[in-house]
């Protein structure tokens, strides 16, 4: 017989902070000061968000004071000459309404959640327990890749590499940085898909993108994209090489 | 009560989930469709007529009894029972995101909640409220997630389609933020 | 039915086990001894009489709403019958654990899951894939988990040496298609 006692469930998820996030302080501040989400006086509302965080002891929050930063990129671009005629101009603040809509309106979900979730709650289900007689259960679908799958997601997710010991390759950046020296001592320039072939593992694509950021920090080549997620044009620094 | 009503409350009794339509079909193989729908109805007004401390709900596309509102304080008093915990307003909106986005990965929840959801997307998995339904594309194959059955139970909605389409919110997104 | 055996009815039902006399007794302060007795042969006999698929039984010292054994059977073969279920990612991740490091403990698997497992535990043991296998030392000798026979059959493995060892996984796991 199984103590159930052992098994009963931790708290869940208790609200310690009055904010679910930076979008949610701003929504806060824009219903607070009863101004328009197309048309926020940035510099006003700046200001208030960069109180409140303060405030809140929230200064050291990544999220927040990514969020702070981005209102004051804002505000001081809301200062600079408009160029051309006002068709135009692109609102600075454009991006950053288009989320706050968003966060809107999923936060109109989440009112609705909570009232179907309460209503829920005030009714009790059949209570079932571990004691009863065991009945024949439904049978399951599960094979064993299906458990090699799962064995590899906890070791993606594991916080800390406490299984270690099976992880089946550690990043080799050595390797993937010899590997660019030789190749650029041979040619001038090479693509990103002539280090990594397509198809790699992720940790061949890992190793090679942190081998590249490491020899560009050293000065020993420079990377180029022309569009973002275009492919990688990477170029020998002969500036470098010569210092 | 007619036989197949009978035996649907039995079922449905001795369940603590929702019971799927078609498992509940599949108790009688003789009973027709109509029939199985008109023995829920017969159960579901004795309940609400015959004052019944419980009543028939449809949820998660089965039917599930439930206690009355009106009890449960005070059996959660003498603690002979307990409501689950309410989420948080954090884990709503991570919910919300799945429900209306699925299959979505972790980088888009976070854009639009605009905080990691690292742990709040390990909670969610550990309740059973999300899963794992698939790998994108692109470099790492990164997790997509969506909402289970158990997410329709915990709040009483019958499907997905229950939830308000999109352009039925109040503030639409399909709008474009008016030009300035 | 009076107010009392409708509060009843919603407390048995609510209970998963048995509830001796006293603890209905306690759920309304105001009633007598013999009301409550009363209202209790008000709810067996509706249950009696009205033609229900239900019983009211008294067992171990307690009151319990049981199914009545006529239906037992049919639910027994549909549940068996119904398509099969299928364990949700986050419990198919603990049972990975619990199979590589048995025997384990509770409080090893939340520190390499991140969160609490008691839920996907449960589901585990419900479906007979772990059990109990012994008691660590130390405080409160907390259980230790493993897997069963059950679980050898369900991935068809004679004994647990043949699951891959953990430096074979890498080439086991590479079947799955990887994309750049």
């Amino acid at each position: 017989m199984i103590d159930t006692a052992e098994l009963i469930e931790a708290p869940f998820v208790i609200e310690l902070e009055q904010f679910s996030g930076p979008l949610d302080l701003l929504l806060t501040l824009i219903r607070d000061e009863r101004v328009e989400i197309t048309d926020i006086p940035i510099a006003r509302i700046c200001e208030q968000f960069l109180a409140r965080i303060h405030s809140l002891g929230l200064s050291d929050a990544a999220e927040y004071l990514e969020m702070a930063a981005r209102l004051l990129r804002i505000k001081v671009q809301m200062l600079l000459p408009r160029h051309g005629s006002g068709d135009e101009w692109e609102d600075p603040r454009a991006e950053l309404v288009r989320r706050l809509l968003e966060y809107q309106q999923m936060r109109e979900v989440v009112d609705l959640l909570e009232r179907r979730g309460d209503d829920r709650r005030e009714r009790l289900g059949r209570g079932v327990t571990l004691i009863e007689p065991v009945r024949p259960t439904r049978p399951l679908s599960l094979a064993l890749p299906e458990l090699l799958a799962a064995v590899d997601r906890v070791l993606r997710m594991a916080r800390k590499p406490v299984l270690h010991d099976i992880v089946p390759r550690a990043l080799d950046v050595d390797g993937a940085i010899e590997t660019i020296r030789a190749l650029l001592h041979l040619r001038a320039t090479a693509r990103f898909s002539d280090i990594v072939s397509a198809g790699a593992e992720p940790w061949r694509i890992l190793s090679a993108l942190l081998a590249l950021l490491e020899l560009a920090r050293r000065g020993e080549l420079r990377v180029r994209q022309r569009r973002p997620f275009g492919t990688m044009d990477i170029a020998r620094d002969t500036a470098g090489e010569a210092a | 009560m007619t036989p197949l009503a009978k035996l649907l409350e039995a079922a449905l009794f001795s369940s603590g989930h929702p019971v799927p339509l078609d498992e509940l079909r599949a108790l009688d193989p003789d009973a027709s469709a109509a029939a199985v729908a008109m023995a829920l109805d017969e159960l579901r007004e004795h309940y609400d007529t015959g004052g019944h401390g419980v009543e028939l709900v449809e949820i998660a596309g089965g039917w599930q009894i439930l206690t009355r509102p009106e009890f449960t304080e005070t059996i959660e008093r003498v603690q002979l029972a307990v409501r689950p915990q309410r989420l948080s307003s954090a884990a709503l909106e991570t919910l919300a995101i799945i429900a209306y986005r699925q299959p979505i990965g972790r980088a888009e929840i976070e854009e639009i909640r605009g905080v990691a959801v690292g742990s709040m997307l390990r909670t969610l998995l550990e309740r059973g409220l999300i899963d794992v339904v698939g790998r994108a594309e692109g470099l790492g194959r990164p997790m997509l997630y969506g909402t289970t059955p158990a997410f329709l139970e915990q709040f009483a909605l019958r499907h997905l389609g229950e939830l308000p389409r999109a352009d039925e919110l109040a503030v639409a997104l399909r709008s474009e933020p008016r030009a300035l």
